[in-house]
């Protein structure tokens, strides 16, 4: 910690100098996310679940339905709760054992944009009002850990839930009891996108790979719904941001974010 | 005519432009900030901001434990935001919870731009923040709290971190959601800012925006934060210039 | 740790002279505690509250009052909790965490003065015998800590007690539900103060400033109710007493005790 | 004539000052101590106090870990109290609870005043008592079974530290509490002496006494005190000269 | 760690070489277990209770019968958990705190010879199907290691298990109360017995001692039941065993086996 | 005819002995390995085993954190056996499980004689195996799938590791059984097996077996380990010596 290589003072140099040359150090222009492949249906057992590259990123998100109390106050609400762990082997330094700030931050960014979108109607999810709710689970594992979690999490965890099947339950002597053989697509009603953008010294990129990640002075992850409006936000990073450099971001996010959500709305259709 | 939020039948705001607590839409709540408040920590501020009320204490530069955390080539800066058990409507659990360990973070990333900790390699400086009662908004009241007492300390800063939110209620934006609106209204953007360098340090965002809202939003909330400012500096100004600064 | 300072042992040493003549390093007299001040009412979200300097010593407290299962064999009996938090920010040594033994042992002899003193009637709160009783949750934060938490603690949760507004609540299909303009004071049987004497040499001073604190061979804390006697009692430190320091202590804490708890009684006559 | 107590309609104390368990207001429940019990320990004992069968193991003087812990003027003393999950009515959960860990500490406060810790520097002298089966009266017990399991491990000491309980039941101040008379009784002090020094190292009291009840409760747990000294020295007579004395 | 001392590898040399003859450290034979004592009924105040030696190995056990939830899918079985502590007592290398790797292996593998013979019968033990059972905690306290832990528990556990007495249980109003005076002993149906064997080289010993355990290459537990057939079995250690090798400790098992097994007939006829 | 297991009425095997998922009872579910799939580990692989879908990564050997545990002697062996919260039925809570921490030494133990650790003294080499979908066999699957990752990360191995279970259903000993027959059958017996040195490093058994049973059983996961260590070659071949053999 806290002693940067020179290997690592080289690399950062070296991706300073290609930014005033208006380059990015794997070819990309400012605005391009890396690839992104996407399968759903990777883990059957599971209600649903995707598998995400963006580029050497990795991750692994499956959706959990399980009936469960609802909170207090929140009676007619269902549940739905993000995790994310690092798994041991995505990286030489992640460490296992319960989450530090970072992977909390991660999961609770990726929350966020979901829920605010109001991307699953929960409101559908109520078994027994104030007694007993379906509760929604989506834990990302992430497998290969290349920069930018929030946007491969974000995107794992919309592909798992466009692709997930609720079964049937029903209240019973005030026990849930599952209805074999039925089940029904998860409530949609929008497809929220988050888009990363790290700042440099003045220039802005897209989704931020491993070597860029390491020398960002600020992060902002903005999450736009199929409305093309922005429903989320999070600035991170040692550094900040102008007023208009946070207002240019927002734009990227809904003009980047909608070529994301075409290819997220293939697997909707896929899975129907 | 009645405006009702999403979730109750609350009058957020009526048809004069009158919001449910009786401010304006440019308005905030009332603001009391106090410099050095505690006895044993190195700078310490009290706030109330609405019904938040925080408090802050510092410690450092100094020493590192565990010792293998300290960095050679700067200081580090550690923060924890935490709530009392009775701060809150039910009663929280001593644990952090991770909503604080979040805040903790946001928080720690916001000051950090503007404490000049490359001049003092291998130590630390310590951040605690205490709600003792919280309202909405805590995370921006607790920012600006923590940027006075690093100042109280002594600690070199590039500028002050100021914070302030602002929101939407009833399609109007405006300036520092209070925990009424928080709940009913439609998004809360808490936006930390320094007021010299004009640069935002954090700011986050919970529900609907249309771009353009987005950056009005972003301007209201820097209208807030310049107001809180002032009292910022006048609570500096309390301690160390006026004859009453005494506690 | 184990190592102290040279001026800690100058400090140290100026204690013990200026007790060989009769006097204390502030000033006061053997059996003087340092100034006391509380406030109530405020915390006005909790129930009841009070902050509490014992000199420099600064504590807020807070009640939550709320619905919960009751002890196994103790289904007509509300439940009282006492907590106690050494907030990092109130000293350079205090961190962060779950207590240690030094603050669970604050917390049990807080608790432990109040509850033997009977000063809560907890078989008032009882909703449904054995199975929905009202807890009173006494969390005390420390602010500023510069000696004698016990007594500074103690004084604030038995403000804050007094001061304390309790909700009615009703059983509603087995669940308890708040009846929103209903509250009553808590139901207060008598005020317990807690003394806390520490032993320097053959010295005994009562309520010990944070330096008087890092010397003490040994202290007690003894809390007497409102008839005079004594319900409960805790000895602490590296060393101990003779009878007779202990009969003494105990003459003290009452005579000493009746002071404070008039104190006390002014808030009570306040908060109604 | 019926003496309740204040929770059952136990007899707690009969019209010829006979107890619930037969025993007289002076007179403690039966008594065994034996040193040396354990193989792997330095020391060991193990008491049989009323109901209470506990056992404790004594390693030391030891290097200390973690390193950072030892102390270079003395050495330090370390002590958990714990019960196995069968020791009470209701199954205890394995993790420490808060009883235990305050028990841990007054137990290793009464212990410390006899220990010649300032002999071993940078050491530590690790106490282990495990409560096998609870009744009333359990720190007491594991306090008086601790200061033998000391001296078993040939630890130097100032003094033995003894211990036995005392409280009030029927109004009439009575020596070693057992559970019933805990639960259904009106003042329970466990106190803890050091028989020669004549210095009480611990002393706790739940429930009310008089000014005048609380100077004889005090002094009756001291004649306790003298009477389970007594059976202290007899068990460590036992294992070191009697010819019996092989575990 | 890692560092053995050189009296430890004198040691290990001496325990080899006598192999070598035929001749183990303490004189026993190859297959000769430790001499076995037990005492039941140790611990009055528990439903069941057993204190072992084996060797210089000793260990209490505990066994508490109370109401609990059943695990879901298995509503109409009671409850059985086994728990190990090393007590920090029973030897200067054991540390409070959270059991490790080592301690649940140990009370796994406990557990696991005790269910999978199907000792206890656990439908026996059903208050009210799918809500109420009563659960087996089978609680060994380990104070004074010296090898071999895993047959010392087992041993102790079975004979807790056998002097069992099961306090009568009923429902009323959905609640288990108590019915005082009137028990019955637990449901048994076989009594299973583990033998824990050592490889040192090429030798095979049952039992091994404190100082055979700390040089063995592999060990293996296998458990075998009143009809003389294997219900569990766990290999341990760094390193394997051949086929032959694993044959022939079953074989040993069983013939060792029913030895340990009519001391432990003798409990049952003494409980009963 | 209709032969149950114990638990349920599934025919576990029919008259012609054909199991409930139509193998026979010398047969093995589909099984797939891939070595070399992660970018950051050092060695890698991932297995299905029947539903099973398992990752496996390995670090090493690299310098031991916290320093304490390296020793001077060897190099050291860690390994996590984890299970995603999505990977069984029910979610799985992230902490590790008692029955995850014992799997995570079986599996360690039985790699340990396979790794020439006495080549890096004072190093680690960590394993980490994350259960992306769990069935019946999943330790076995988890150590084949292990002892590939640690070839592919270059470690020196005596031997490979194989692994495979065989168990008993309706009174036959059947190969590799699956998550049915491990709740309805009679005995589950996962094996470890290095084919070339012919040592059993993993043995376990769950149910009831006769001696003659027991015997033949350990006979048939050993001929099951030597048809997963095909596998196993397979899939470091195709890495190494394929055109194909990128990611």
């Amino acid at each position: 910690m806290g002693n940067v290589s020179l290997i690592d003072q080289l690399k950062g140099q070296k991706i300073h100098d290609l930014l005033e040359q208006g380059k990015r150090v794997d070819g990309r222009s400012f605005d391009e996310p890396r690839q992104l492949t996407i399968e759903t249906g990777v883990i059957p057992k599971a209600e649903g679940s995707a598998r995400v590259h963006l580029g050497d990123t990795e991750v692994v998100t499956g959706i959990k339905v399980q009936p469960d109390k609802p909170f207090p106050d929140l009676g007619d609400k269902g549940i739905f709760i993000c995790t994310a762990e690092i798994l041991p082997l995505a990286h030489p330094d992640a460490e296992p054992g319960p989450p530090g700030e970072d992977v909390i931050e991660l999961a609770r960014v990726v929350d966020r944009g979901i829920r605010e979108s109001g991307m699953v109607d929960l409101a559908q999810l109520v078994l027994e009002k104030d007694k007993t709710v379906l509760g929604i689970f989506a834990d990302s594992s992430i497998i290969d850990h290349a920069g930018n979690l929030f946007d491969a999490c974000s995107y794992a965890t919309t592909a798992a839930l466009l692709s997930t099947k609720i079964p049937k339950w029903e209240m019973q002597d005030d026990v849930p009891v599952k209805v074999e053989g039925q089940e029904s697509d998860a409530p949609i009603t929008t497809i929220p996108v988050s888009i990363t953008m790290g700042r440099i010294g003045e220039h802005i990129i897209v989704d931020p790979n491993a070597d860029e990640w390491s020398c960002l002075d600020a992060r902002i992850t903005i999450t736009t719904n199929s409305d093309g409006n922005i429903c989320a936000l999070q600035k991170g990073g040692k550094d900040g941001f102008t007023l208009e450099q946070l207002v240019k971001c927002g734009e990227t996010s809904v003009t980047v974010g909608a070529k994301i959500r075409e290819t997220l709305k293939e697997i909707k259709g896929a899975s129907q | 005519m009645i405006l009702g939020g999403r979730d109750t039948d609350l009058v957020l705001l009526d048809e004069n432009g009158i919001r449910c607590d009786g401010r304006k839409i440019d308005e905030t709540r009332k603001i009391m900030i106090k410099a050095g408040v505690l006895k044993n920590a190195d700078g310490s501020a009290y706030i109330e901001f609405g019904d938040n009320k925080i408090i802050v204490g510092v410690f450092g530069p100094r020493d590192v434990h565990p010792k293998h955390l300290a960095n050679t080539d700067t200081g580090i800066l550690r923060c924890r935001y935490h709530m009392s058990p009775f701060s809150v409507e039910e009663r929280k659990k001593p644990a952090p919870s991770r909503r604080e360990i979040e805040i903790s973070k946001v928080i720690k990333e916001a000051l950090k731009p503007a404490v000049m900790l490359e001049q003092f390699p291998r130590t630390v400086v310590d951040i605690f923040i205490e709600v003792l009662q919280a309202d909405g908004g805590s995370r921006c009241a607790a920012l600006a709290a923590a940027s006075v007492a690093l100042a109280d300390a002594g600690i070199p800063m590039r500028d002050m971190v100021s914070a302030c939110a602002a929101g939407k209620v009833v399609d109007t934006i405006v300036l520092d959601i209070n925990n009424e609106e928080d709940q009913a209204g439609q998004a809360d953007m808490p936006v930390g800012y320094m007021p010299n360098m004009e640069k935002i340090t954090l700011i986050q965002l919970d529900g609907v925006l249309t771009p353009e809202e987005y950056k009005k939003c972003v301007e209201t909330a820097i209208g807030g934060c310049k107001l809180v400012y002032e009292i910022q500096k006048k609570a500096l100004t309390d301690k160390y210039f006026s004859n009453g600064g005494n506690n």
